[in-house]
């Protein structure tokens, strides 16, 4: 019998908000899917929408994007630059064909632990049901020969 | 349906089984074959280059830096200056790389039987004088005197400092070896001034002599007047040229110059052949 | 392509059609010319062949046919990192028995221009696999654009060079049939009672009529004397610097190799590449041969009509005008090469 | 046309310019750019419909700058590049001027601020085809505009002529020909070939004018102008500020406003 469908997520968050509230998580005890590997950048801005389309083409069936809530970021305005990136680049993915119900964009604080699982959970469930997607991740052996 | 023709971009693995490291940013790798059996086939000539990977990364164009005298391993001496370097140089002892080659013409060490011979070389291009001169050394009844002009930005760039020291205690050699201005350092013996005005000092006889020149194309542009001077002819000059290549087998284009394939009808060209093509390397 | 005694046979349209249907049949891929329409323009791709039907009897495809034999992407290597070590896995080129059916005559001359630069030194396996696999069986001209220039190459509407079968039209319907070479005649045993023996000497539809605008045999050596003129800065003022002559054209041979790679395993793949991208001969250390348009633009020039002839003794182009179409400035080769050598001593 | 040679000639025999780029006539109907240097070659200049490339592209190529001061023969789009580029501080006022074919006449602009004057009362709008097109697209699932640009960018073949033939692409080195790391595969199978332009609608997103001469260039006709379309599109609606608009730097994705409105941060 062939195993459950179990999503792989990728998770790019910053390290000073989100990074810290999924830690937070972790030292709550508060428990959730493990479907997710999280890869942890300074700050949202340092989030090139690319990485996206990386993950996606490296076999993640669904994408979460988070950091620092808006007038918190360590930075003072890498997250308000990277918000405005994501309005277009949401736009953009959808337009050349890329399911946006694959990707989830998210603020979530260092005292948001219970954020996090709840986001990683609704997120890993979201995208079990809507299947694996090899969209992009088939592109990648196509038109060689 | 397979084909019988062999992949001629599949290159050996190699091991590297030493690392030197020779100035800020130039490393010296000896290589052995990964299989024996393929290293014992291997031959190559002095002059000859080769196209070394680093897996995931991509190719890069050396010479290669060793005697073909010496057997069993080949070294190249490169610096990191793009992708494929960088990623050599993130390489340590008993990492394998590839190798392609040997590819390219050789120096006609048979022309030079019985001839003076004079070695000029600057920077980083000491290494694809280094496997001629070592190539000599290990044939030294044939030739008549042996010379070698070696500058450098400061003490610091020299590449091969031990065999330096090592060249300079020879009897049956002359080395001599500069600096830039400015790049000098307390307790340095060698001499301070570009190569080009080293060479017009030390005015070596033309008579019976090949010089073999190597450098930055500033060094060469200024070093043949000189040499035109001395009474060099064109075809006693010679010289090795480092072009963008690929694939190493005349195919690819890009080291094409004029009728030239670098990869194929050089590296090492006279001064006569140069002048016959383009400027464009 | 060993050249064998030219035999002469006769198609009917429907045998042409049943001739597309048997090679369809056979399990060949079957490329050919069509028309594509898409937002409101036409253009000619070249494309699997469902049938006769398709086929795009005029007119030039933008894209050459050389992706058949050398694909815009090739694996060349593929690899696995295990601990410290390679394992190298050689590559197979994976060629289909394949007839590039109904390209025009220039298409078929280029396989040789391609041959001179990939096989001159040591054979190139993937190139030579997949040429070996290859029939080109071309339809004469019986149209030319203005940006056509064969006869000024040394060839012609209606050359048979390169083809292993050449069909012409003939005036009342139907095609006379060249086959020039043993693979042509495997297709015509293929194509069992489609071919008909010659009746009568049979009455050729005209070629395309063509006049020369230059002629390239004078170029080696005008162009050997002028490496410095002004003529070619001049030309390439409009230049891009981009590589759509390259990559449309049937005999542009210049490649890449690019590694790819992830944590566990890699390729190394050959990509198309062109003189016309500064990129090209760019060293690492900043350094650039070629650092100027005008520059490039003369070695593209200079590559396929002076070094081409003195080392391959062919020229590296074959007239099919396939770059100056696709060039977004309308760089026209054909006035290009007339100025060249009209003005050139 | 007899203008347009007209005023080219007295510019170039005033000295006021010493290079004129307009049309000219090229194979068959088409129209390529020409570089008009001397009065006598002022009569090879063609003004029709036809006349539709941005020449922009050739500001800032210095084999064009090193001519001298330039006069541009510019459509709408052509003055939209202008100042973009203005605004990117790529060229100087005093470098060149725009002529602007208007009812019969040539219209000289020698400012940015008359650029800017011109183009407010100029219409923006996309050609009726292109609009037709992003219309039909919008109306697609997800997964039939996958599967459309699946096709389309399958032809791709990297030759870069979209990028070159951008009045906006002028990046001495662009991100696609950097390889450390090698962001972008080089490759133009189908992953590298939708990265690129990916990339490079988000590149252009806030600073296309949207001209289509990158669609135009494409040898293999693939729509490609259509995606610079979409994030062009995507940057008016949500912050209103048009590519092209205005000769100070304004580009929308180099700044921010604290009450940005979106609905998916969550």
């Amino acid at each position: 019998m062939a195993e459950p469908f179990e999503p792989k997520l990728t998770a790019f968050v910053c390290n000073w908000c989100t990074y810290a509230g999924a830690d937070l998580t972790g030292t709550s005890r508060i428990k959730y899917q493990a479907n997710v590997r999280v890869i942890r950048l300074p700050c949202t801005g340092r989030i090139d929408f690319m990485m996206v389309l990386k993950a996606f083409a490296r076999g993640s069936d669904g994408v979460i994007i988070s950091g620092c809530h808006p007038n918190d970021c360590h930075y003072t305005s890498g997250n308000y630059h990277a918000r405005r990136r994501w309005m277009v680049f949401r736009d953009l993915i959808d337009f050349v064909g890329i399911d946006l119900a694959r990707v989830t964009f998210s603020w979530i604080s260092a005292a948001e632990g219970a954020k996090w699982a709840s986001l990683v959970n609704e997120t890993t469930d979201r995208v079990r049901a809507l299947g694996p997607y090899q969209e992009i991740g088939k592109l990648a052996a196509a038109g060689i020969e | 349906m397979a084909t019988t023709t062999p992949n001629s971009y599949k290159p050996y693995l190699m091991r590297i089984a030493a690392i030197t490291k020779e100035a800020p940013g130039v490393r010296t790798f000896r290589l052995e074959f990964a299989d024996a059996g393929e290293g014992t086939a291997f031959r190559f000539a002095t002059g000859q280059f080769g196209l070394y990977s680093a897996f995931g990364e991509g190719e890069s164009t050396f010479c290669i830096a060793s005697s073909p005298t010496r057997k069993g391993y080949i070294e190249c001496t490169f610096r990191e200056t793009g992708r494929v370097t960088a990623s050599l140089a993130d390489k340590d002892v008993g990492d394998i790389i590839g190798f392609r080659g040997p590819y390219g013409n050789v120096f006609p060490l048979e022309r030079w039987q019985g001839k003076h011979l004079i070695f000029i070389a600057g920077g980083i291009a000491l290494p694809p004088l280094r496997s001629v001169i070592w190539n000599c050394l290990d044939l030294r009844e044939r030739f008549a005197t042996m010379t070698v002009v070696y500058g450098a930005r400061t003490v610091n760039d020299l590449v091969y400092k031990h065999e330096l020291a090592d060249w300079g205690k020879r009897p049956d050699m002359k080395l001599v070896v500069t600096v830039d201005p400015g790049g000098d350092e307390p307790g340095w013996t060698g001499k301070v001034g570009f190569v080009p005005h080293i060479v017009e000092q030390l005015a070596p006889t033309a008579a019976n002599t090949v010089a073999i020149v190597c450098g930055p194309p500033i060094m060469i542009k200024l070093t043949l007047p000189v040499l035109a001077k001395l009474g060099f002819g064109k075809t006693e000059i010679y010289t090795t040229l480092e072009n963008r290549m690929k694939c190493g087998l005349g195919k690819c284009g890009r080291c094409n110059t004029g009728r030239s394939f670098v990869c194929k009808d050089g590296p090492v060209y006279t001064l006569a052949d140069l002048e016959r093509l383009p400027a464009e390397y | 392509m060993v050249a064998t005694m030219v035999d002469r046979l006769t198609l009917s349209d429907s045998a042409v059609d049943a001739l597309v249907a048997a090679l369809i049949r056979s399990g060949r891929r079957v490329l050919g010319p069509q028309l594509v329409r898409s937002q409101g323009q036409d253009r000619i791709d070249i494309a699997p062949l469902a049938s006769f039907a398709d086929l795009a009897r005029d007119g030039q495809a933008v894209a050459s046919a050389k992706g058949a034999v050398f694909p815009k992407v090739e694996r060349l290597l593929h690899y696995r990192y295990a601990g410290k070590s390679i394992e190298l896995a050689d590559v197979e080129p994976a060629s289909p028995p394949t007839v590039l059916f109904g390209v025009r005559p220039c298409e078929a001359r280029a396989f040789a221009a391609l041959q001179a630069v990939l096989n001159w030194d040591s054979e190139d396996k993937f190139f030579s696999h997949r040429l070996a696999n290859t029939t080109v069986v071309a339809i004469s001209c019986t149209e030319a654009d203005a940006s056509c220039f064969c006869t000024s190459v040394g060839s012609r509407p209606d050359d048979g060079q390169g083809s292993d079968i050449l069909l012409c039209r003939l005036a009342h319907g139907g095609y006379l049939a060249k086959v020039a070479t043993s693979r042509g005649q495997a297709l015509v045993e293929l194509g069992q009672g489609v071919f008909q023996a010659l009746a009568a000497e049979p009455e050729l539809a005209p070629a395309a009529a063509l006049a020369p605008a230059f002629d390239a045999k004078t170029l080696p050596q005008k162009l050997a004397a002028h490496f410095d003129h002004p003529l070619w800065v001049e030309q390439s003022l409009r230049c891009l610097g981009c590589g759509a002559c390259a990559f449309v054209c049937p005999t542009c041979a210049c490649f890449s190799i690019e590694d790819e790679a992830d944590s566990r395993q890699g390729q190394r793949l050959r990509t198309w590449d062109s003189c016309g991208l500064r990129l090209f001969t760019l060293h690492a250390s900043g350094h650039n041969p070629r650092d100027r348009q005008s520059q490039r633009w003369r070695q593209r020039v200079y590559h396929k009509f002076a070094y081409y002839p003195d080392r391959f003794q062919t020229l590296g182009c074959v007239g099919c005008g396939k770059c100056s179409r696709a060039c977004p400035v309308d760089m026209n080769l054909k006035q290009h090469l007339a100025e060249a050598a009209r003005t050139l001593p | 046309m007899e203008s347009l040679q007209r005023k080219a000639q007295e510019l170039l025999a005033a000295g006021t310019v010493k290079l004129v780029i307009g049309y000219g006539e090229g194979t068959g109907v088409r129209r390529r750019p020409i570089f008009v240097r001397t009065g006598d070659q002022a009569g090879s200049l063609v003004l029709d419909p036809a006349c539709t490339q941005n020449l922009a592209t050739y500001l800032t190529k210095a084999e064009v700058r090193a001519l001298g001061r330039t006069a541009l023969v510019a459509t709408p789009s052509t003055l939209r590049s202008i100042l973009q580029l203005a605004a990117e501080r790529q060229v100087r006022e005093e470098n060149l001027l725009a002529l602007v074919p208007l009812a019969g006449t040539i219209k000289e602009l020698t400012t940015f601020a008359d650029i800017e004057a011109m183009v407010a009362t100029l219409p923006d709008e996309i050609a009726r085809a292109d609009q037709e097109m992003l219309t039909q697209l919008g109306a697609m699932s997800v997964v039939e505009r996958r599967a459309f640009w699946e096709k389309e960018l399958g032809r791709c073949v990297k030759c870069y002529a979209c990028r070159a033939a951008c009045p906006m692409c002028y990046c001495e080195r662009c991100t696609m020909d950097n390889n450390r790391p090698q962001w972008v595969p080089v490759a133009s199978h189908a992953l590298g070939n939708l990265e690129y332009h990916v990339v490079r609608a988000m590149h252009l997103a806030g600073r296309c004018v949207r001209c289509g001469t990158c669609g135009a260039a494409c040898p293999h006709g693939i729509p490609i102008h259509l995606l610079t379309f979409a994030s062009e599109g995507s940057v008016r609606r949500q912050f209103g500020q048009p590519g092209g608009a205005s000769s100070r730097p304004t580009y929308a994705l180099a700044t921010f406003k604290p009450d940005d409105k979106e609905d998916f941060i969550r």
